[in-house]
């Protein structure tokens, strides 16, 4: 009467707080990884994480966008589901470039974390701002956000706009010698203007996709759900639009490194990454279904790549599959 | 039938535990679900972290197993009994109408416990002043505070009809009333109790802990603030994480936004500037 | 111990076989569809459908596109799994608009139904050699698909650039008085931009979405699923992004009738279009996991909308929610 | 949890037939799964419309309770017994995996049947040539035959390894042969039954229906071709819907792209060109 029990049908017991070594480290724009996952920016608080596992053990955390001045963000409600998705309207509140220098970028790295930090601005002079601070700081990795749907001045304005972004490219790219990623929006027509935009004026790496503009509606009152109306969607249901951003960038611009992000909750979706392209990943809204996610992901991509040795080796030497 | 079932290979909790963390989201098995009322439900599942740890206006994310639904429903813990824990929950929309259909038995996804508990050390008479669906948390403080000399607890509940929660806060509470939309609210009966007397104990401080729709408590900061009695509030906000990491559950402060799962659920009047 | 049972909590049964009068009819640039729901270009073919049930009860059909001279579209596999979606690479494939004049639109007018004839191009001369044989058929509304992402001329490239659309407008429009609707894709950065151009050269009514680009790759193998590569999302993931396309282009043009199409698999999905601002709603890929998707769905929003009066007199006087 | 049970409310099957149409997606009760090989399972469930109306080389999608896997899973049919219809399936990717978590009492959503059956009137000698998870339609086509007493049939069956299905075959085929990689593949077979006669049979046209991988297919194209006997091959492509109306499922045939759902699976060697 029982179904089939195959061991091999059942999933594969991880134990995530175990002593691991991690066995496939990667490269990205010359700073190594531990392992290819890390955190995607603005779902993940050092304050909130580290009670849940050791953050050393990412390949890099990506901390949440950080503006010159506290920014309060967006009225609440701030967030609605989508099926298989989250969709999130923060509005980039967070509390300013000195607080980060003085109290989370301390902690991460006396912690033990590749840190990437994550720059917002509402104008060019906002993201030149921080990018000074942050010039001379212990950050390993700079990550530009130009993408963000939730703000009305700079975020995607300027993601969207190959012009705009070449402009603030030639402004940041002197300031430091930092390596540079600029994150890109999914609401373009071809996000490979963009990211060769950003590539020729300066760019280390990439980082694809941010969310993807989107709503939900409350059948019970006929009105948005979200006070901001709009919001970013990820989470499970992106996957497909980050993978074909990745494959297209990356067979737009062979050279240049990219961080795959969209979608990823197992081992087996950061590898399509992978194979799309990407020499890393980053896990956003899976860590706030599950704050183990990202190290989750991490440790049964390790176990996958086992399996793919030519995948891993190009990894490692900072070269992707495509 | 890509359902979880209860077979737990590892015992994760106690894996994160004793490598020094907090557990992470882990299956739980429901040991009870009961209708108290239309489209109220009580449910029960083992958990001896979360039963061991929780206090009260601490609340539990649980998951749905529909992946449609990724997101975290946040409940107050209702009582703990052993290694139990309850929540009592409205049916409002898709993911409590899930919850609704489990039975005991089956498995639950839950993380937890969340948020910061009221401050209750303080030697005090307890006035638990709850509406609707905010009465599990003053269900709990009524239960965590039963053991406790020091202190006194009058419950004050509010209904839209059904009084489907009194037999629970009566064994813990000191005294209890209640009240329906068809005789008024909590503030009828704040009333009451001020004129009778009954909100002053002797050599105890009143304070006033309170939970329930925005409305309600918006009137009770206001009647507490005209009183000049010390009032925790524990509010909603829609969550993304439920455990301080997205910034998606903000509430407006005096000290700009807060997040209501990592700097609440419990705030001050004073805090939200409310009633002054 | 068993779970509680409430009637309440329970979906609700619908017979769909038995007769039903239908109650809330909706307008859509003057044309009465007897409910606001039909099916959405390429996922409804009359010869596999005729078989489920009766078309003549949807609000209209949208028949696949249909190109000047037979086309075979793309190579096969043509489709994989996105999570909660299906992606399609069909490539337009159809026996061209002869065929649909002499056998599909008369079969369809034969059984009753309302019938949106799809029209899909490679050019300004392909659409305009569509329109020309359809101007004077039986079809009662032309659906102009300037938005397929699988095809690398006309389609998307025509939906992406309002310049383009302008000027294929300008030369459709004058060759017929049928109500033409002008179907618009989600990747580009701003809906309302090729919206705009479309009603101001002469659309009577617009559609949206069609699919967003995406892919997947299989890690058996490292490469894409789909032949051509890319394809097009569909179904529940992409609720989030056609209820933002139709809300916002809702509001930047309050006058044009819109049918929101993207992810709607039941009556309460379709509520969230009409609450967003569309006049109706069509069913994709549902269809395709469940041959009678679209009826369902009609009924079940025939049923919410009987608590809806507002709501529900506004469409049937061709007005929307906002 | 939100997982459908077998609770049918009412009998979709039967309302779509009164009204003359063909059945939706519907549930129907797993009564047996059992693993026949490694990664090899046969699921049986019950459903009176399709057992009655099943012919070899027809499917039925099998989808998932998952809603991140919406889209549907075809599956020959491999044997209809009473009304309960059975599948023989390998465990490629996660939809195969869940179905084989799956187990007796269970439901499953389905489909069916679909698609254009092996062409069988004909008086003949069928030669059922199956390679690994081709099985199923030829197991099958030799059920439906073994009713015929004007038809012969020889079930050809290759396997990777273990030979997973001679026992379904063998109680309704007139001859069974098989054989596994280590020895060879479905055309060493055919080879020795050309040789040793048994291919000829007295009166009867021989007439090969096949199922299979696609390059063992092409190779039993190529061998009916150069001896001129009657080819049928059921094909498989991805699909959308598997009913005919997305065209997604594809197949190059001599008059362009037809589907395989609904002009197929089964297409001759000449419309699909091979072996020529
Ligand atoms: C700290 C806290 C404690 C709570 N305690 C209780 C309790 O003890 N009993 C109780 O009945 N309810 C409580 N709620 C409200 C409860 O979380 C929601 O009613 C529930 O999440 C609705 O889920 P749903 O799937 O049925 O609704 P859906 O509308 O289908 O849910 C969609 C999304 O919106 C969220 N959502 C919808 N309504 C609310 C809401 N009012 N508050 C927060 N998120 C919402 C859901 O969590 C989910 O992410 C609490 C909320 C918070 C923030
Ligand atoms: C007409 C027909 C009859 C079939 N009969 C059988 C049979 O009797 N026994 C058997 O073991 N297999 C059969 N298959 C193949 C079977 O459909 C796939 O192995 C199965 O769909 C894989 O599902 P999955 O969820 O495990 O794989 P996943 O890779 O997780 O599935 C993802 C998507 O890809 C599709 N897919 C993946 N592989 C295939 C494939 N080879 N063919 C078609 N779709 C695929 C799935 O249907 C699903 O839509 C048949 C296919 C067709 C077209
Ligand atoms: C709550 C939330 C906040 C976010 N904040 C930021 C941010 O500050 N900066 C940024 O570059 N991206 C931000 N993002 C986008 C994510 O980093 C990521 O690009 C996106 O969510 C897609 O990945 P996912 O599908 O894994 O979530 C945010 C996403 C979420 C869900
Ligand atoms: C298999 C398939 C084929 C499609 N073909 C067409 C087409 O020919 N013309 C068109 O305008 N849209 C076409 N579409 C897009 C759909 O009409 C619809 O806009 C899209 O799928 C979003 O709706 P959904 O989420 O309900 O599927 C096709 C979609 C699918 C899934
Ligand atoms: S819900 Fe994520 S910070 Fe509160
Ligand atoms: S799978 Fe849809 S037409 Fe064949």
């Amino acid at each position: 009467m029982g179904g089939v029990n195959m061991a091999d049908v059942n999933d594969k017991h991880i134990n995530l707080y175990e002593a691991h070594e991690w066995k496939h480290p990667t490269q990205v724009a010359g700073v190594t990884w531990k392992n290819p996952v890390g955190t995607a920016s603005g779902t993940f608080q050092y304050a909130a994480v580290r009670w849940f596992y050791d953050v050393s053990q990412l390949g890099a955390v990506s901390t949440k966008g950080c503006s010159p001045i506290p920014w309060e963000g967006n009225p609440s409600p701030r967030t609605a589901e989508g099926p298989a998705s989250n969709i999130n309207a923060v509005g980039l509140q967070n509390p300013g470039v000195d607080h980060y220098l003085a109290d989370d970028l301390p902690k991460l790295k006396k912690a033990g974390a590749t840190v990437v930090a994550n720059v917002a601005g509402h104008s060019d002079d906002d993201y030149a701002a921080v990018v000074a601070k942050l010039a001379d700081s212990d950050a390993d990795m700079l990550e530009i956000n130009v993408s963000c749907p939730n703000v009305t001045h700079g975020g995607m304005s300027v993601g969207t706009d190959p012009v705009a972004l070449a402009k603030l490219m030639d402004r940041l790219r002197p300031m430091t010698d930092k390596p540079m990623i600029i994150k890109l929006t999914p609401n373009v027509t071809d996000i490979t203007v963009p990211a060769r935009a950003a590539v020729e004026h300066g760019a280390d790496a990439l980082s694809m996709i941010n969310t993807l503009l989107g709503m939900r509606i409350d059948i019970r009152t006929g009105e948005p759900i979200i006070a901001n109306v709009t919001g970013g969607v990820s989470g499970p249901a992106v996957l497909p639009v980050g993978l074909v951003a990745v494959y297209r960038t990356r067979t737009a611009l062979p050279e240049i490194p990219i961080i795959g992000i969209g979608g990823v909750d197992s081992g087996e979706k950061a590898l399509e990454y992978l194979y799309a392209g990407a020499n890393a990943v980053e896990v956003g809204a899976a860590a706030l279904f599950d704050p183990v996610a990202p190290l989750r992901v991490a440790r049964e991509l390790d176990d996958l790549l086992d399996d793919r040795p030519e995948l891993a080796a190009k990894l490692a030497a900072g070269e992707t599959w495509r | 039938m890509m359902t979880a079932t209860f077979t737990p290979t590892y015992d994760v909790v106690d894996e994160a535990v004793a490598a020094g963390y907090f557990p992470p989201r882990h299956p739980a098995l429901i040991t009870a679900v009961e209708k108290l009322a239309d489209r109220v439900v009580r449910l029960t599942f083992r958990d001896p972290y979360i039963a061991k740890h929780a206090r009260p206006a601490q609340f539990v994310n649980l998951f749905t197993d529909d992946p449609l639904m990724p997101m975290p429903r946040p409940f107050g813990v209702s009582e703990v009994h052993g290694d139990e824990v309850s929540v009592i929950f409205a049916v409002v929309g898709k993911g409590t109408a899930g919850f609704a259909r489990l039975a005991a038995g089956d498995s639950i996804d839950v993380l937890g416990p969340l948020g910061r508990p009221f401050r209750t050390k303080q030697a005090a008479h307890y006035v638990l002043v709850a509406g609707g669906l905010g009465v599990p948390p003053l269900i709990y403080a009524a239960q965590c505070l039963a053991g406790d000399p020091a202190t006194r607890t009058t419950a004050v509940f509010g209904y839209r009809d059904e009084h489907f929660a009194d037999r629970f806060v009566e064994p813990f509470a000191d005294a209890a009333v209640s009240i329906d939309e068809s005789e008024g609210n909590v503030i009828t009966l704040l009333d009451r109790l001020e004129a009778s007397g009954a909100l002053h104990v002797e050599g105890l401080e009143t304070v006033i802990l309170s939970c329930g729709p925005l409305p309600m408590m918006k009137a009770v900061a206001a009647w507490t603030a005209k009183r000049d009695l010390a009032c925790q509030l524990s509010m909603e906000q829609r969550m993304g994480c439920g455990y301080g990491t997205c910034v998606l559950c903000t509430v407006d402060t005096v000290d700009g936004r807060l997040k209501v799962c990592a700097d609440g659920p419990v705030f001050t009047r004073e805090q939200l500037g409310w009633g002054e």
